[in-house]
């Protein structure tokens, strides 16, 4: 009788067994990374009809976000400025730039400026801006450095569990409610400070489910 | 041992060892014992069922297979009330039908389960790694008439690096112990 | 979650969509003759599903994010927020009356109707009309565009056509049919076009169930054509003679209701409770409500209201006509009784008789109500301006001189009157040029010459007043959405003005104020001008009554089987045909959806052969009708109870009965002759059946103890009779050992979750003393929470989605005259909730605040959480309905701008229920958060959409943490008790037993 | 064993066999070619199999309303036929683990065939609680999978305990069963002529030599399996059972139910396994090696646990009407008598009257009726679980909610394609595998036992087998 299987294939199953541990492990990761908000949503930047450059009306002009995100403070909502509130500066300032010429057609004709939306919270999730600032909660902690952004991009992932982990421990992220507009706020007794605030202001953010999904 | 046996098995001699067949189980454990009394202790004897008696005539310590399995059970146990402690009480703790979070008699029948898993995990797979599993080349089936064993043939077989082995002594042990047909194998 | 698929299918029938080529094509490509479920949706939705692909976006937002584009205002307008909803008052004008309303607008769009809280005739609450008529804007099967024969046409053309054929010096006859109307506007242009304007022009208002009788009542009465305006709030014996004044088909029936119920809001053993006694054939929200209920035909009604009349003329003065009354009802108990009662009880007592019911028999009542003194304390006799004033003729006199060719044009403002009356119908032939402003291309539109699309009351200004008086003016809350006009409008395109609705109504209330400026905006704010602007005469019976009744008291009731003809719960007079919320909501007491049917005794159905769902052939005088039969206990022997408003061709998808007669029910119009209620026919079962969508199978309590009810005097003697230890002679199990424990709730297994640590803590109870089952509940939580409709089939199938239903119990020995009970049934927010256990992926589980929260984008949809719910208020969508009801009509973004904004619309697949308007909490939560800085908010800053649309104030909600909170307060009340209370479930909602108060001398 | 006097009971294989011969007679049936009949019977199983995919597409394609399900009654066939192919899946373990321990020799004849049953049983009805859920999409949220919701299952759920229950037990029973595999599938690769089966049978039975070094861990292990599916075989059907005794619906919420449901699931287990042998039997001639003797001690099992199930109908009555629980009296009250009255005594009729034939010996030992029977009663063995799922949700607290459950064409299509699945696989396992464990009836036979032979000559001396009197005293 002939042998059916050649010596090597003695090594055959060791050889398998580790190959499998490698290529599960690699998968895992792979999932675990490129699925995730923070691979597929962090950094999107889409090209807005008005190259409009945060980086220059913030940080240059010092420009404060309530300017033109005015129902941020009563409403779930921070309105996308009305194109008035570009008008108030631009019918005196460049009035002539290209660039510009989307607003004032917008300004002629009424017809509203198409922004593509870049923060897009997950479906089936209620997010109320007023709620959050009221309390402390900087618009930089959610938007990221906007006054560093000549292209708006989405800096955090969004995700749940990326709003557990200000809602579990809230007093690392909170911040005095006069500097919820500030860029690049950061004090070095965050901890203590933040348990300060959240005794202060009562803050008990919701972790059971209708805090945000109804 | 016969894991370690196995790997002797991987300096390949020329010769693997020396192949006795017998009529029927009686013999077998006859020639086994025999074997064994004469100090071999690189030998196996082959045949198509489990021998009764076939442990004490080639006097086999108990399986280590026991240890395996409650290990694994162990791990099962534990690993199972941990992974719900920390998802149901330690990450994230929600109010379900006001029941306290950490409730017990709701995790008795995983816990279970994932024990039970685990053992049989560790009896199967301990089993096959004790055998040496799988290993789809063997230097025995080169022998013809080897298919017989897992058939109606009955073996013993005493390799060659066996630190007692010589080719006319086996040859001689065997014709002692009436085996009907006695041939050299080679690897 | 509002993908939006054009297609051309609506959410109502398989058959209306297989007149849709792009769907043949489809249908003949995939799916096989033989495909089981080809019933409405099924198929359909396979066809909704190829056309929108982009549902699987959904899925993978992960993976490619679908580009979304925000657009900000141009020029931001005053005082809109985005994200926060503005609220305006507005009032809608119904049967000849307004009610006071509050519309919610999201960035410029009403999504929801409220009652105003100053408004006499609502007091906050509305009816199922109201709620719907949100609905009814939104309406993608409204008439969109003027037809001229049935052509396209433009309102130029129109006013062309005006100024060349209708013109001041016109020679041509013209006859104005006008809906009933209570805009002072309205009537000044009436008064102007047909005494100023035109030559021979005449005006006459017609609707199909109007106060006509009661008008002409008072007149034979009183000598002049009054309004019975009821003060229930001062009465403490209510007799109602067929008058169903609870049932949403009352005009004033918000306003009653409060009344009503009102009187009846019993708080402790001290207080008191008002007596109702019901006489009818039917039965009714009213008689299921009354204490004592008695069965008659409808043609005995007037016998018996003569009798007791001249039961009360021996001891009361001016009842002199009926005191020679002699009929079969002389001397019957409850003659005496009543008799007995209201004389007890003067100027404390109130009778009413049904608005259908004869001139003779108002005559009669308005009598007895002088008679008792009660007029001037719980009814005042109203002048009504506007309703049937000189410069109108009657009904009958046009009809005879549109016979007799007497007009040239007719020019009919609003309503359906092709429809509503057969006689008129063929009348109508006669004349050359008919001219038709409705909402709807309906059957009238159709017979018209010219159809003008008419403004929805939230789209255009106008004004009236409301039923007891009150003046207010309409806010339009949007743009005309397909550029109808209001009726004030159109009437003003006669006078050669193409006015708009704002200066016309200016203009009226510039009358009535030397700086109308500054009142202009309290008028708006609060939504009222003046209340009490109808006069309250004197009242003194006249002289002629005698003689004027004397032939209706010897009119012996006719002893065979009789056809009554009523207004539908649902679709009023057929003008709520297309709209699917009113369609799928149960009748209060049949719980049938979708269609009407033939109502019966359970003896007549035994002596007519028939049962459930048989198809009977009702014939009067020559014209007959095929309908699906119903037994309904209760209903008087001899009778067949027909509602009107279904049976329609060609309104809208929702409307439309279909060929294959699946749906949509049988027109009943035809049998009915104008303005009688009742008359003689015969009944024959056809053989056929016909499926009804009834959502209550079984009627019985099982003498289970989940309602709870005892006669006032028992409540006196034994005020625990409500408890579960009165009711079985023993505690709640484990309660005892607790007890022992020093625990007051049952002992456990577990040491469980206690409450309240966190405030507030949501709990609400349901005052079952004040529940009638007008089922308006169940409309305002499907227009709060974008409840979709499903369809007849489906609901057929018991997978109806209503997230609050209202069971109605048949009680008492006599099955042949039960008593009917109504019990609203939401989620009852269990404290130890069994849904939440048996979820694998916890998809529903607890909140803070107490409240069983459903997160559907977690649910998997095992169903299993339904399955273990003891009250059965979890709803599951089986299909994509949500989608289907979205994504309709011709654009589907009109549906959708009815949705609101604030809750997720639900998807296939998952499971949903009553959050307790979970938005609501906590939009109250964040804005108290900000102001105050504690979560809390003030007791009654929330109220949930049932309690909200509630007239009778019969659901309380609030916070259990503060012991003055409203719904604590009811809560501590013995009567209060909580359903399925043994099972430990701990439930937030809990009801409050019902109280009866019937005159011993009947028991 | 050897030191105790030998009891020989009537010999496990009829005829004259010796090992070559038995060897022969199992492994020609996978070696020799396909017989055209088999290639007839998988098209037809493979037909059902594929009506079961069209249904399972239709249902993620339209939802699950093209179930009959309803508002009360949110489970129908979907979770009976779950119930019902589970309880079948218990036989095999149970007579592989349990009658293993007891020591019941005569098991070897039968356990292989019942496994492979049991694999494929319990496959069936895994298909049922996946695809019963509204969003199929997003199942895995049953697994405690890391997540960037840091959500997690729910452990407090029955259902949740079912995944982890029915999963374990089905790889534990796959292990089982290919444990006590290798070595057969050893013997054919021995027997192999051709290239494919020897390579495919080589890898398959891992180098499998038939060492007695081996032998000593395999019994080993094979015995600490048994000893670990013993418990597990019970706690499946147990944990099924929770599904429903846990929640609060009357007629569900009863604390017999797990010994009821195991007893059940033994029930038609054995059953299922009664009529696949006596086909396979008869068309194998495998007669010498299943033979009457297992037949009528399979009867006695279902005669037992036939009337245990019987037993617990009963004792549901009686705790009805001893709770004093007025709801749970009406539900029992209302399947005997309501609308599924005619369900409910189909049951009683098909479970608990036609076991009870088999007190006659006669008829345990007649081929023809026990088919009929084993058939008859898995039959009542669905109608329990339609009884217990459906007439409770359908008549439970609020008879405003009552509501009637009618199945669709859909319902019955997915049930008959799970048939295509099991004999799909069951047909492939007959051609492929060998249907007897081969080295396991070798070691129960005569020959096996090394006393049979004779000191001096070593020659066979079948043993002695005395009159049965003694026999029947010492049993």
């Amino acid at each position: 009788m002939t042998q059916i299987f050649p010596k090597w294939t003695n090594q055959v199953p060791r050889q398998l067994l580790i190959g499998l541990i490698v290529v599960a492990n690699v998968v895992i990761f792979g999932v675990w990374y490129f699925f995730s908000p923070e691979y597929t949503d962090v950094g999107y930047a889409p090209e807005q009809p008005v190259p409009y450059s945060h980086k220059l009306h913030v940080s240059q002009l010092g420009l404060d976000c309530q300017y033109c995100h005015t129902s941020v403070w009563d409403s779930k909502q921070a309105n996308i400025p009305a194109t008035q509130t570009c008008m108030n500066c631009h019918n005196q300032i460049k009035t002539d730039s290209d660039k510009l010429a989307p607003i004032r057609n917008s300004w002629e004709t009424g017809e509203p400026i198409e922004w593509v939306r870049v923060h897009n919270l997950a479906d089936y999730a209620y997010f109320n801006h007023a709620a959050h600032v009221n309390v402390g909660v900087g618009c930089e902690s959610c938007h990221g450095r906007i006054d560093k952004m000549e292209v708006v991009y989405q800096a955090e992932p969004l995700s749940m569990g990326w709003c557990l982990d200000c809602h579990r421990e809230p007093e690392k992220f909170v911040r005095p409610i006069e500097e919820v507009t500030t860029m690049g706020y950061s004090v070095e007794n965050q901890i203590e400070l933040g348990k300060e605030l959240v005794a202060k202001n009562n803050i008990h953010p919701p972790q059971y489910c209708q805090g945000c999904h109804y | 041992m016969s894991a370690s046996e196995t790997n002797g098995m991987e300096k390949s001699a020329a010769l693997y060892g020396m192949l006795a067949e017998f009529r029927n189980p009686k013999e077998l454990i006859d020639a086994a014992m025999l074997v064994n009394k004469s100090g071999y202790t690189k030998y196996d004897t082959f045949s198509p069922f489990p021998v009764h008696g076939m442990d004490k005539a080639m006097s086999l310590k108990k399986s280590k297979l026991g240890w395996i399995v409650l290990l694994h059970g162990f791990i099962g146990f534990t690993g199972a009330i941990t992974m719900m402690y920390f998802m149901a009480v330690a990450d994230y703790p929600l109010n379900i039908s006001g029941k306290p979070f950490l409730n017990g008699p709701a995790w008795v029948p995983i816990t279970f389960e994932l024990t039970v898993l685990l053992s049989a995990f560790g009896a199967v797979f301990g089993m096959f790694f004790l055998n040496g599993l799988p290993k789809l080349n063997n230097p025995l089936f080169s022998v013809e008439r080897f298919k017989k064993a897992t058939d109606d043939g009955f073996f013993v077989c005493i390799e060659a690096d066996d630190t007692q082995f010589e080719t006319e002594k086996v040859r001689k042990l065997f014709e002692e112990a009436g085996a009907t047909h006695i041939e050299e194998v080679y690897d | 979650m509002s993908e939006t698929t054009p297609t051309t299918t609506y959410w109502k029938s398989l058959n209306e969509l297989a007149e849709n080529q792009e769907y043949k094509k489809y249908a003949e490509r995939e799916f096989t003759e033989n495909a089981t479920e080809l019933n409405d949706g099924v198929s359909r939705r396979g066809f909704l599903r190829v056309m929108g692909a982009s549902i699987a976006l959904a899925g993978f937002a992960a993976c490619r994010r679908p580009v979304q584009k925000i657009l900000p205002y141009s020029r931001q307008p005053e005082d809109i927020v985005p994200g926060i909803p503005l609220y305006y008052a507005t009032s809608m004008p119904l049967m000849g009356s307004l009610v006071g309303l509050v519309a919610e607008n999201h960035e410029g769009r009403p999504t929801k109707l409220e009652g105003n809280d100053m408004h006499p005739a609502s007091r906050g609450g509305t009816n199922a009309f109201h709620q719907a008529a949100i609905l009814n804007l939104y309406d993608p099967d409204r008439s969109r565009f003027p037809r001229k024969d049935g052509q396209r046409a433009s309102l130029e053309d129109f006013s062309t056509f005006l100024s060349e054929e209708l013109g001041r010096t016109t020679a041509k006859r013209i006859l104005f049919i006008s809906e009933a109307n209570s805009s002072p506007t309205l009537a000044a242009q009436k008064a102007y076009l047909t005494n100023t304007y035109f030559d021979n022009a005449e005006w006459v208002t017609y609707e199909a169930f109007g106060e006509e009788n009661a008008f002409r009542g008072t007149d034979l009465a009183f000598g002049s054509r009054l309004r019975p305006y009821y003060k229930y709030d001062q009465a403490d014996v209510v007799v109602s003679l067929n008058d169903d004044m609870l049932s949403a088909t009352h005009p004033n029936n918000v306003e009653y209701s409060n009344q009503i119920t009102g009187k009846r809001k019993v708080t402790s053993t001290k207080d008191t409770m008002s007596r109702i006694y019901a006489v009818e054939d039917s039965f009714s929200v009213t008689g299921s409500y009354a204490d004592n209920r008695l069965r008659l035909k409808a043609s005995q009604i007037p016998a018996f209201t003569f009798a007791l009349a001249q039961a009360l003329s021996e001891q009361t003065s001016g009842l002199d006509a009926f005191s020679g009354v002699n009929n079969s009802f002389v001397g019957h108990e409850w003659i005496s009784a009543l008799a007995e009662d209201l004389l007890a009880n003067r100027g404390r007592s109130a009778v009413s008789a049904g608005l259908e019911h004869a001139p003779e028999v108002h005559a009669a009542v308005a009598a007895m109500n002088v008679a008792l003194g009660n007029a001037g304390n719980t009814v005042d006799y109203l002048e009504v301006p506007h309703a049937g004033d000189s410069v109108e003729t009657t009904f009958e006199d046009a009809l005879t001189r549109l016979n007799n060719d007497e007009f040239d044009v007719a020019v009919i403002v609003g309503g359906n009157p092709v429809y509503t009356s057969p006689e008129l119908a063929q009348a109508i032939g006669k004349v050359e040029t008919v001219v038709h402003l409705s909402d709807f291309y309906n059957e009238t539109s159709k017979a018209a010459t010219w159809h003008i699309n008419r403004a929805h009351f939230l789209e255009t200004w106008g004004d009236g007043y409301s039923f007891g008086g009150t003046r207010s003016v309409i806010q339009p809350q949007i743009q005309p959405l397909h550029g109808g006009i209001s009726e004030i409008e159109f009437l003003s395109m006669f006078s050669g003005s193409m006015a708009k609705g704002y200066d016309l109504v200016r203009n009226t209330f510039a009358e009535y104020y030397n700086d109308l400026d500054a009142a202009w905006v309290n008028i708006l704010h609060d939504g009222i001008d003046r209340i009490d602007s109808f006069a309250k005469p004197n009242v003194r019976v006249t002289s002629s009554l005698g003689s004027a009744v004397a032939g209706a008291l010897n009119q012996t009731p006719g002893s065979g089987m009789e056809v009554v003809i009523r207004p539908d719960a649902s679709v009023y007079d057929g003008r709520f045909a297309n709209n699917g919320w009113l369609q799928e909501l149960p009748d209060p007491m049949t719980k049938i959806t979708w269609d009407n049917v033939a109502l019966m005794s359970p003896a007549t159905a035994a002596q007519l052969g028939v049962e459930n769902e048989d198809v009977v052939s009702v014939t009067v005088n020559e014209s007959s009708v095929t309908i699906a039969a119903w037994i309904q206990p209760g209903h008087v022997d001899d009778a067949i109870t027909l509602s009107v408003g279904y049976g329609r061709e060609g309104i809208g998808r929702v409307a439309n009965r279909y060929m294959d007669y699946t749906s949509g029910g049988s027109d009943t119009y035809p049998l009915r002759a104008h303005n009688s209620l009742f008359s003689a026919g015969s009944v024959s079962k056809t053989g056929e059946t016909y499926e009804i969508a009834c959502v209550q199978d079984h009627h019985s309590l099982e003498g289970r103890d989940l309602y709870r009810q005892a006669t006032i005097e028992k409540y006196k003697k034994t005020p625990e009779y409500a408890s579960f230890a009165y009711i079985h002679k023993y505690e709640v199990p484990g309660l005892k050992e607790a007890a022992a424990k020093g625990e007051d709730e049952p002992i456990s297994l577990f040491d469980e979750q206690v409450y309240p640590e966190y405030e507030p803590q949501w709990g609400m109870a349901i005052d079952l003393n004040s529940c009638f089952g007008c089922g308006v509940c169940i409309i305002a939580c499907q227009s709060e929470n974008n409840i979709p409709v499903i369809g007849k089939k489906e609901v057929k199938r018991g997978r109806e989605m209503h997230w609050i239903r209202n069971d109605r119990y048949f009680v008492g020995e006599d099955a042949d005259n039960p008593q009917a009970v109504h019990q609203p049934v939401p989620c009852m927010h269990c404290e130890l909730a069994p849904c939440e256990q048996v979820c694998p992926v916890a998809a529903t589980t607890h909140s803070n605040d107490g409240m069983n929260q459903m997160t559907y984008n977690r649910c998997i949809g095992t169903r299993y959480c339904a399955n273990n719910c003891p009250y059965k208020v979890r709803r599951f969508n089986f299909f994509n309905y949500p989608k289907e009801y979205l994504t309709t009509g011709d654009d589907p973004d009109i549906i959708q701008m009815a949705m609101n904004p604030e809750v997720t619309v639900r998807f296939r697949g998952v499971m949903e229920k009553c959050t307790y308007c979970a938005q609501r909490v906590n939009r109250a939560k964040i804005s108290a958060k900000i102001e105050t800085g504690s979560p809390k908010p003030a007791d009654g800053t929330v109220k949930t959409a049932c309690q909200q649309a509630c007239p009778a104030d019969c659901i309380s909600f609030g916070d259990l943490t503060d012991p003055n909170s409203e719904v604590s307060k009811i809560k501590r009340n013995e009567r209060n008790y909580q359903m399925l209370e043994e099972l430990n479930t701990r439930p937030r909602t809990s009801y409050v037993a019902k109280l009866t108060n019937p005159n011993p001398a009947l028991a | 064993m050897s030191t105790q006097p030998y009891v020989p009971a009537p010999p496990l294989v009829k005829g004259d066999h010796d090992f070559a011969s038995i060897t022969r007679l199992v492994t020609d049936v996978n070696l020799r070619p396909t017989p055209k009949a088999w290639y007839l019977f998988m098209i037809l199983a493979n037909a059902l199999a594929g009506v079961l995919l069209i249904s399972i597409g239709y249902l993620i394609w339209e939802g699950t309303g093209i179930w009959g399900l309803n508002n009360p009654v949110g489970w129908g066939w979907a979770i009976i036929n779950f119930v019902w192919w589970v309880g079948i899946g218990h036989a095999g373990t149970l007579i592989s683990a349990i009658l293993f321990l007891f020591r019941q020799d005569w098991r070897t004849a039968i356990n292989r065939f019942a496994e492979a049953m049991t694999i494929f049983a319990v496959m069936c009805a895994g298909v049922f609680p996946a695809i019963h859920v509204g969003r199929i999409w997003v199942i895995y949220w049953v697994f405690p999978v890391p997540n960037q919701m840091y959500m997690w299952p729910n452990f407090n759920s029955p259902l949740l305990w079912d995944v982890f229950a029915v999963s374990t037990y089905f790889t534990v029973s796959l292990l089982f069963w290919y444990v006590g595999l290798v070595p057969d599938l050893a013997t054919l690769r021995d027997r192999a002529t051709d290239k494919i089966r020897q390579i495919a049978y080589g890898i398959g039975s891992l180098g499998w030599t038939g060492s007695n070094r081996h032998w000593w861990n395999y019994e080993k292990a094979y015995m600490i399996l048994a000893g670990l599916a013993t418990p597990l075989v019970l706690s499946v059907h147990t944990i099924v059972s929770f599904d429903f005794a846990v929640s609060m619906i009357p007629g569900w919420h009863t604390t017999i139910f797990p010994p009821y449901f195991v007893a059940g699931a033994i029930f038609s287990g054995f059953a299922m396994v009664l009529t696949l042998m006596i086909v396979a039997r008869k068309v194998y001639n495998m007669k010498d090696i299943m033979t009457d003797d297992h037949m009528e001690k399979m009867n006695i099992v279902i005669l037992v646990t036939g009337s245990m199930v019987g037993f617990a109908y009963m004792m549901e009555f009686f705790i009805a009407w001893y709770s004093g629980v007025e709801y749970e009296q009406a539900i029992f009250i209302l399947r005997a008598t309501g609308p599924y009255a005619w369900a409910y005594w189909t049951m009683m009729t098909c479970n608990v009257l036609s076991p009870q034939f088999f007190w006659s010996k006669k008829l345990r030992r007649n081929v023809g009726f026990t088919f009929f029977i084993s058939i008859v009663v898995n039959i009542g063995m669905w109608f329990e679980r339609f009884v217990i799922t459906v007439t409770s949700l359908a008549n439970d607290y609020l008879p405003s909610s009552w509501d009637y459950y009618s199945p669709t064409i859909w319902d019955a299509l997915t049930y008959l394609g799970t048939f295509g699945l099991f004999f799909t696989l069951f047909l492939a396992f007959l051609r492929f595998l060998p249907m007897i464990a081969i080295a396991e009836i070798k070691a129960v036979m005569p020959q096996a036992d090394p006393h049979n032979y004779n000191e001096e000559t070593n020659e066979y001396h079948p043993p002695k087998v005395e009159v049965p009197k003694p026999q029947l005293e010492t049993v």
